[in-house]
């Protein structure tokens, strides 16, 4: 049983999107395609997959086992679907049926595509589930599982057909920490009985848990391959080294003097709240002062975001009150969101909104040049909407609007969980070093804790109950 | 369960507000209407032919018109609440049994037309809308809209003389047998499947690009066990739902195809009523077409709880 | 006039090209309304009972109606007449519908309930019994038909509007705006109505043709007939009876109407939701 | 595999829709369409179908000729001061639910008659009794038209069975050939033969009656074959269906006229010349022609041909004299506004017609006047509402014109008709603020005089008189129409509207 990739590339059109490259896959063995969003990563399993969109096509030579797949007409290519090739997608909790019972939709890969009468499937979906833990989601509907549970769930359904070829595509995105390495054992099981697994992702722990073979992709263009222990120890190439560095993990200790803390912007007495019928916290007093960069962390669904917006005055605790320093403008505390686009109004192009914010703070637009070059912003962003622009460059863009307004407190919401390594190794030293350069207090919230622990003065860590729906779920659940 | 109950609670209040709301407007058109209403009824009464003076004016010793406005609309609403609608002032029946006859006559029709918009509209539109911009696709947006801006009682003449003058197959009108029922209820289905189809095609569109549905495929189900287990039902939410707001294209239909069909339906009795100024017959009949409204859109709530399971718990 | 309900920001080469075929079809039937009158002498009320429903000719390119009249003069003065009455009911319908949409969006809790129960009532109500009423109330005024229809209609807008509000005040694009301190006014103008201006031009097209069909199904059943006006809708009724006789002759209303629907679909893009 | 599930709902479809396809061919049920309405079972109101469909019979019935001849009574004669009259009734006669006729019943139903609106309330009437087997009715002064009232269909007699205790009608037993098998108001009707009728019985065994307001319904019905007999066809159907090789058409002359009645008190109306002017400008033969679709529509008279004493020969049609008209409206000092509307000491010369659409003919002749009179500078505008506008607009004094289809052969002899309509005061569908003394007297001496040469004399001298003074300005008459379907043999239509004469009917053998 092998995969055998020869100069596979994939094109629209006439210009490339991925340049060929090679690479080989035996039983037993792992394979990571490793680099940002934008990258191609994706297009090559898609490739393989042969569900590229209309409009791209795969050139070179795949052959897997000993049948040419690139060749075969697309009626065969589906056959293999789920019985040889199976392909475990982004963000499972969208992947699955939201109407559908969560047992049911694996039992229904056992019945209809494994093809087991209705007995022997309703039996091996028991004890699949039983196997991940999940016996007691079976009767739930995927709205009500949590971004673990859905994303075992939908292993356990793709690969209840047997497939040997498991491509796993972002396997960790938009969990947090403490899930990421259950991910991992669970794609190791899938390689463990002779199968073979191509993963692709962005987060290099990842790459470092899989271990086995790893390719670093830039650009749609092979950088680098190798051994994993190899590679992600001393890479070769360039970018492979500043990937490397962009991990949190590997950030130089902060060397900032600690500095005398001035008067209390905002101070917090017993803060408590419910939601959902639990506690998130009970208790909580802290002060926050010009300057100092406080960090909350914890599992996802702990409230991290809850506390922020409350102490910001966007909600109201169960117990306890907040109290903000007299005589500063409400405008001067502001909040930097988790997903950029979202925070701009889609339909008017960014200069409009800025000289929106000028006039109304009858602000000089002479203050914005400065801004934009301390924040490698180039002026010709302004011209275009917030559809069109990087999300990297659009959460700079949301700095500067905040920094107009001389803010006191900025609230950070999860700011770089959405974005590549690299330009979150870039945007986050700048928002603490603003910070701290014009006494504005900063709340960071992440559920990464080593990025916390080299970024952040001190830090608040919040228990929680890791069976919490995800937020995103909670909100399609409800949505009328 | 308790967001079931909260929905026939809701729905039972819309039904109370509805007959109140038809109860004011009626009352209203008794007050405010200019044209002498003792001369309407007369004519509606005896035939236009033999309407004179005196005919008139036994109608409105009949009808005792005036009194205090308040009073009277108090004692009108109270006849209301006790269910006594009274009696037709043009065919002197009472008015509760001539409306349960016609709303017999127009559920049926109204039953049959839905079920065939549902027959045609959907499955066309779910086809459409699998093979996006496909020819299918563009020929449903035309038929969609050429149907739209064609009256129902076109449509009603061209299905006559296709189906009944032309093949034979059904009689052109009037009421009896059960083949009576096809040609206006084909007249009403199509005005209403030219909305429902795309409406499913916009559905079918959406749901064929999700994630969900690209997942089902690539763990190895069939195109059609995919559509059928996946497709079908999420596609079907919106459909269902915008059925109830179709309803009011119904009701306005029912009136033109009844009285081109010649049939005894309740918008056609709505239609004379309002003509010959029969107070309490418009009343009956507004209120009794006002309930099925409600009825019909409570029954479109249940089918959406049922279709879609994420409503039971939220 | 129904392309300036969509309010994009889009110069002409940018709409698409959907569009640019509804926005053409839409100009070419006006264009033929009001220019038509200024070219050449047209009396759409003088008869000629000797030359009725006549083929079309090249003395008359529409050919005559059942009285003799010149067919083309009155397709253009029915097409003035019922697109400018379909905008009025158009207009009488949005309006209360946006506005009360926006509100019960906005404050939700009950007065989103109040409203919401006070439009799913109306919508139960029998549309023809407020018509009629209307029309009883100012008899042979087009306005009332019109308006009266438009009493209906306007749930439709509330619904549409509703939804996306409610969906858009919850989200952090208008949190992050209020934050950094701007009011209700631009909260509309710059967040809420873009993302309504599709939806709203949807419904307004289809709430066009709608209430032309609704005046041909009055007309159908006798009620609000005033000669010699000519109206689609009625024009419809009117001619329905030569529909063998001269079968081109009742295709024209409708080969207009479905015209202006086809060009309005176009120019609005989407289908309403 | 779509394809399937098309398959599927196809053949559903079919499945149910073949049982129906052997109903409409073969039944042997003669379906009679009409535009009709039974609002209720009452014989005030809704009685002039059940008459039509022979369900029931009044004392007086007409002849092929329209002349009176006995019903349900034998005879009738009148004492010499002619103010009590004694009908005879037949003896044998059973109603439907096998109950005798009996002098009682009929005088129950004329007593409930006279008691409502409906033409037996014209005549002077000061007792109805029962003697004998005769019905006795004592008048207050002579009135010679009593026997032409009493074959009207609100005359009609039912059993006592039909009524409940407060006089509501409850059923129809009538004692004509057919009996009512089934009725759902207001739009069917189905009857069956009555072996035991007193006449002689009808031929076909199950008749129905379907009420069918539209035109085109009635006409698409006829080609279709499942109506075997419809009644009043629009002009515009009328010409496709002659074409059709499986019906047959049948036309007659009805004692119906199209007229304008102008109010004699509106300042413009009051002079007699611009009436005229008026009704030269009215191109009759063209709205025969345009509209009615048959040319010797065009009224040059109040009287249609079917009303043999009242029409006068010699008048050929008036054809449109715009250049009198005008000529007559400027003597009158209306002269011409650059508008080319008429105004005559700062009033303009506008007029609104009222009309009403229950006849779908008359709103379109109401747009053809409109536009004629335009030309001779009179602005008309055209209200189509609903048909009782006329009658209570000429009680308030609020009508200025109505146009409306007067059908003087309500009862066989127009006499009772035209007393109601030009009597002193005017009458609701007659002259409006308009008399004539010498007319008034004219229609006074013809109740007494007997019929013959000095009574059409009598009768020419007063349509003279209208026909000059122009109270109502005459347009069209009315041709009443029917499509016949090829198996049916012995059909005729009744001038008069009062009978479908189903009993002559039968299959043909083809």
């Amino acid at each position: 049983m092998t995969l055998h990739a020869i100069d596979l590339g994939v094109r629209a059109g006439d210009d490339c999107l991925v340049a060929p490259c090679s690479f080989r896959l035996a039983a037993g063995e792992n394979l990571t395609l490793l680099g940002e969003t934008g990258a191609g990563k994706s297009l090559l399993a898609q490739a393989i997959m042969g569900t590229l969109p209309a409009g791209l096509e795969a050139h070179g030579e795949v052959r897997f086992d000993d049948r040419e797949l690139l060749g075969l007409p697309p009626g065969e290519r589906r056959k293999l679907w789920g019985r040889e090739l199976v392909l475990l997608p982004q963000e499972p909790w969208h992947a699955l049926d939201p109407l559908m019972r969560a047992g049911e939709q694996v039992r229904e890969t056992y019945r209809f595509v494994a093809g087991d009468d209705a007995n022997p499937a309703r039996e091996r979906t028991r004890r699949a589930l039983a196997r991940l833990g999940l016996d007691r989601a079976a009767r739930r509907l995927p709205g009500e599982l949590s971004g673990g549970m859905a994303q075992r769930l939908a292993f356990a359904a793709a690969t209840a057909a047997g497939g040997r070829l498991v491509i796993a595509d972002e396997p960790t995105k938009g969990l947090d920490a403490d899930r990421r390495d259950e991910v991992v054992s669970l794609l190791q099981e899938a390689q463990r009985d002779g199968g073979m697994l191509l993963t692709i992702t962005h987060d290099i722990r990842v790459a470092r848990r899989l271990g086995g073979r790893v390719m670093i992709l830039r650009d749609g263009r092979c950088v680098e391959e190798g051994d994993a222990a190899e590679v992600l120890r001393r890479p070769r190439s360039d970018f492979g080294r500043r990937l490397l560095a962009a991990d949190p993990a590997e950030w130089p200790a902060r060397d900032t003097p600690p500095r005398a803390l001035g008067e209390p912007v905002l101070r917090a007495h017993g803060l408590g709240k419910t939601l959902g019928g639990r506690a998130l916290f009970e208790g909580l007093s802290l002060a926050l002062s010009p300057g100092e960069v406080v960090g909350i962390t914890g599992p996802s669904g702990c409230g991290k975001s809850t506390l922020g917006n409350l102490l910001l005055g966007l909600g109201q605790p169960d117990r306890g009150h907040v109290e903000r320093a007299a005589g500063i403008a409400p405008h001067r505390f502001q909040k930097l969101y988790q997903d950029p686009p979202a925070a701009f109004a889609p339909h008017w192009t960014l200069g409009t909104l800025l000289d929106d914010l000028l006039r109304r703070h009858r602000l000089a637009y002479d203050r914005v040049p400065p801004l934009l070059e301390r924040l490698r912003l180039s002026p010709a962003l302004l011209s275009r909407r917030p559809g069109e622009v990087s999300g990297g460059e659009l959460q700079r863009l949301s700095l500067l609007r905040v920094l107009l307004l001389d803010p006191v407190l900025l609230f950070a919401d999860e700011p770089t969980s959405r974005l590549d390594p690299l330009t979150q190794r870039e945007i986050l030293p700048l928002m603490t070093d603003l910070a701290r350069e014009r006494d504005c207090a900063l709340l960071l919230v992440s559920h990464d804790r080593e990025l916390i622990h080299h970024s952040c003065d001190r830090t608040i860590a919040l228990a929680g109950d890791t069976s919490m729906p995800q937020p995103g779920l909670a909100a399609v659940a409800t949505a009328e | 369960m308790n967001r079931l109950t909260s929905l026939l609670l809701g729905r039972l209040l819309q039904a109370g507000l509805v007959a109140w709301g038809v109860g004011t407007l009626t009352f209203l058109l008794t007050r405010a209407l200019p044209g002498d209403m003792a001369y309407r009824i007369a004519a509606g009464r005896y035939g236009y032919e033999n309407v004179d003076r005196d005919a008139a004016e036994a109608v409105a010793r009949e009808l005792s018109l005036g009194g205090s406005p308040l009073g009277d609309y108090l004692y009108w609403l109270g006849d209301l609440a006790r269910l006594d609608l009274g009696h037709s002032l043009v065919s002197g029946e009472s008015v509760w049994s001539e409306v349960r006859h016609q709303l017999g006559h127009s559920l049926g029709l109204a039953l049959v037309a839905v079920l065939l918009a549902l027959l045609i509209g959907p499955p066309l539109g779910m086809l459409a809308g699998l093979r996006r911009d496909g020819w299918l696709d563009r020929a449903n947006l035309l038929g969609a809209v050429l149907l739209r801006s064609l009256p129902s009682f076109v449509i009603g003449l061209l299905l006559i003389m296709v189906f009944s003058v032309g093949l034979g197959w059904f009689p052109a009108a009037g009421h009896g047998g059960a083949a009576h029922v096809w040609l206006p209820a084909l007249a009403l289905a199509l005005g209403l499947a030219a909305v429902s189809t795309r409406v499913a095609r916009n559905a079918m569109a959406g749901v064929a690009r999700s994630p969900f549905y690209a997942f089902a495929r690539t763990k190895g189900l069939s195109s059609w066990i995919a559509f059928r287990r996946h497709g079908l039902r999420n596609a079907g939410v919106p459909v269902v739902a915008y059925l109830g707001v179709q309803l009011v294209y119904l009701i306005e239909g029912v009136v033109v195809v009844e009285s081109l069909f010649a049939w005894p339906g309740i918008g056609h009795a709505l239609v004379h009523a309002l003509v010959a100024r029969d107070v309490p017959m418009v009343q009956g009949t507004a209120l009794a077409m006002g309930l099925l409204f409600v009825a019909l859109n409570t029954l479109v709530d249940l089918t959406c709880l049922l279709i879609d399971p994420r409503r039971r718990q939220a | 006039m129904i392309a300036t309900l969509s309010l994009l920001p889009s110069r002409w080469r940018a709409l698409p090209h959907a569009r640019r075929w509804g926005a053409g079809l839409l100009l070419a039937l006006l264009a033929v309304a009001w220019l038509l009158p200024l070219a050449m002498p047209l009396d759409p009320a003088r008869q000629d009972l000797m030359n009725i429903l006549a083929a079309p000719s090249l003395a008359e390119p529409l050919g005559t109606d059942h009285l003799g009249r010149s067919q083309l003069a009155r397709m253009a003065a029915a097409i003035r007449l019922s697109t400018g009455m379909a905008l009025v009911s158009v207009l009488s319908a949005a309006l209360p519908g946006v506005l009360l949409g926006v509100l019960a969006g906005w404050r939700g809790g009950w007065t989103d309930r109040a409203l919401g129960l006070v439009a799913d009532c109306v919508l139960a109500l029998p549309g023809l019994l407020l018509v009629l009423l209307l029309a009883a109330i100012a008899p042979g005024q087009f306005w009332a038909l019109y308006v009266g229809i438009a009493l209906v209609l306007w749930v439709e807008y509330f619904r549409v509007v509703r939804a996306t509000t409610r969906s858009l005040a919850a989200s952090p694009q208008l949190q992050a705006s209020r934050l950094l301190g701007f009011g209700h006014g631009y909260l509309l103008r710059r967040h809420l109505w873009p993302a309504l201006a599709p939806a709203v031009s949807t419904l307004a097209a289809f709430g066009a043709a709608n209430a032309i069909l609704a005046i041909a199904a009055l007309g159908f059943v006798s009620i609000g007939l005033e000669p010699p006006t000519a109206e689609l809708g009625l024009m419809m009724t009117e001619l329905l009876p030569y529909y063998r006789e001269a079968p081109w002759i009742i295709l024209q209303p409708i080969a207009v109407l479905f015209l202006l629907v086809l060009g309005c679909q176009l120019l609005a893009g989407r289908e309403p939701q | 595999m779509f394809v399937r599930w098309l398959r599927a709902t196809a053949l559903t479809v079919g499945l149910i829709a073949a049982p129906s396809l052997q109903a409409a061919a073969a039944d042997d049920r003669l379906d009679v369409v009409a535009p009709w309405e039974i609002n209720s079972l009452d014989p005030s109101r809704a009685g002039h179908v059940f008459l039509r469909m022979q369900v029931a019979e009044t004392l007086v019935d007409t002849d092929h000729e329209g002349r009176l001849v006995p019903g349900l009574a034998e005879r009738w004669d009148t004492s010499a001061d002619g103010r009590r009259w004694r009908f005879t009734l037949r003896d044998g006669v059973r109603f439907h639910d096998g109950s005798p006729l009996t002098a009682e019943a009929a005088v129950k139903a004329l007593r409930r008659a006279a008691a409502r609106p409906g033409m037996l309330s014209q005549a002077p009437i000061e007792a109805i009794e029962a003697d004998g087997p005769a019905v006795v009715l004592r008048l207050s002064r002579p009135y010679a038209l009593l026997p032409a009232l009493l074959a009207h269909s609100s005359t009609q007699v039912l059993a006592p069975a039909a009524f409940d205790d407060d006089g509501d009608t409850v059923a129809v037993i009538g004692t004509g050939p057919y009996a009512v098998t089934s009725l759902q108001t207001p739009q069917r009707l189905t009857v069956e033969r009555f072996d035991d009728y007193w006449g002689e019985p009808a031929s076909i065994e199950q008749a129905s009656y379907l009420a069918a307001p539209r035109g085109e319904t009635r006409a698409l019905m006829a080609q279709s074959g499942d109506a075997d007999i419809v009644f009043t066809l629009d002009p515009a159907s009328r010409l496709r269906l002659a074409r059709q090789p499986n019906l047959t058409l049948a036309t007659t002359p009805l004692p119906r006229t199209v007229t304008v009645k102008l109010n004699a008190a509106h300042p413009a109306l009051a002079d007699t010349s611009t009436r005229r002017a008026l009704s030269l400008a009215v191109n009759r033969q063209g709205i025969a022609r345009g509209v009615m679709r048959t040319p010797e529509a065009a009224a040059n008279q109040l009287f249609p041909p079917a009303l043999a004493d009242w029409h006068r020969h010699e008048p050929a049609t008036p054809a449109r004299d715009l250049a009198a008209a005008r000529a007559l409206l400027d003597d009158q000092g209306w002269t011409l506004g650059d508008d080319g509307i008429r105004t005559r000491d700062g009033r303009r010369l506008a007029l609104t017609l009222t009309t009403f659409a229950d006849r779908p003919e008359l709103p379109i002749i109401a747009t053809a006047l409109q536009d004629q009179w335009r030309e001779l500078g009179v602005e008309v505008s055209v209200n189509v509402g609903n048909a009782s506008e006329i009658p209570a607009g000429h009680h308030d004094g609020s009508l200025e014109m109505g146009l409306m289809a007067r059908n003087y052969g309500l009862v066989p002899d127009p006499l009772a008709t035209l007393r109601e309509d030009f009597g002193p005061e005017g009458g609701d569908w007659g002259a409006m603020n308009w008399s004539d003394p010498r007319l008034t007297a004219l229609l006074e001496s013809l109740t007494e005089t007997p019929p013959g040469e000095a009574r059409r004399d009598q009768a020419h001298a007063a349509a003279e008189l209208l026909d000059a003074a122009l109270p109502v300005i005459p347009v069209a008459w009315y041709q009443q129409t029917a499509a016949v379907n090829a198996r049916l043999d012995g059909f005729s239509l009744d001038p008069l509207e009062r009978s479908y004469r189903l009993t002559e009917l039968s299959w043909s053998e083809t």
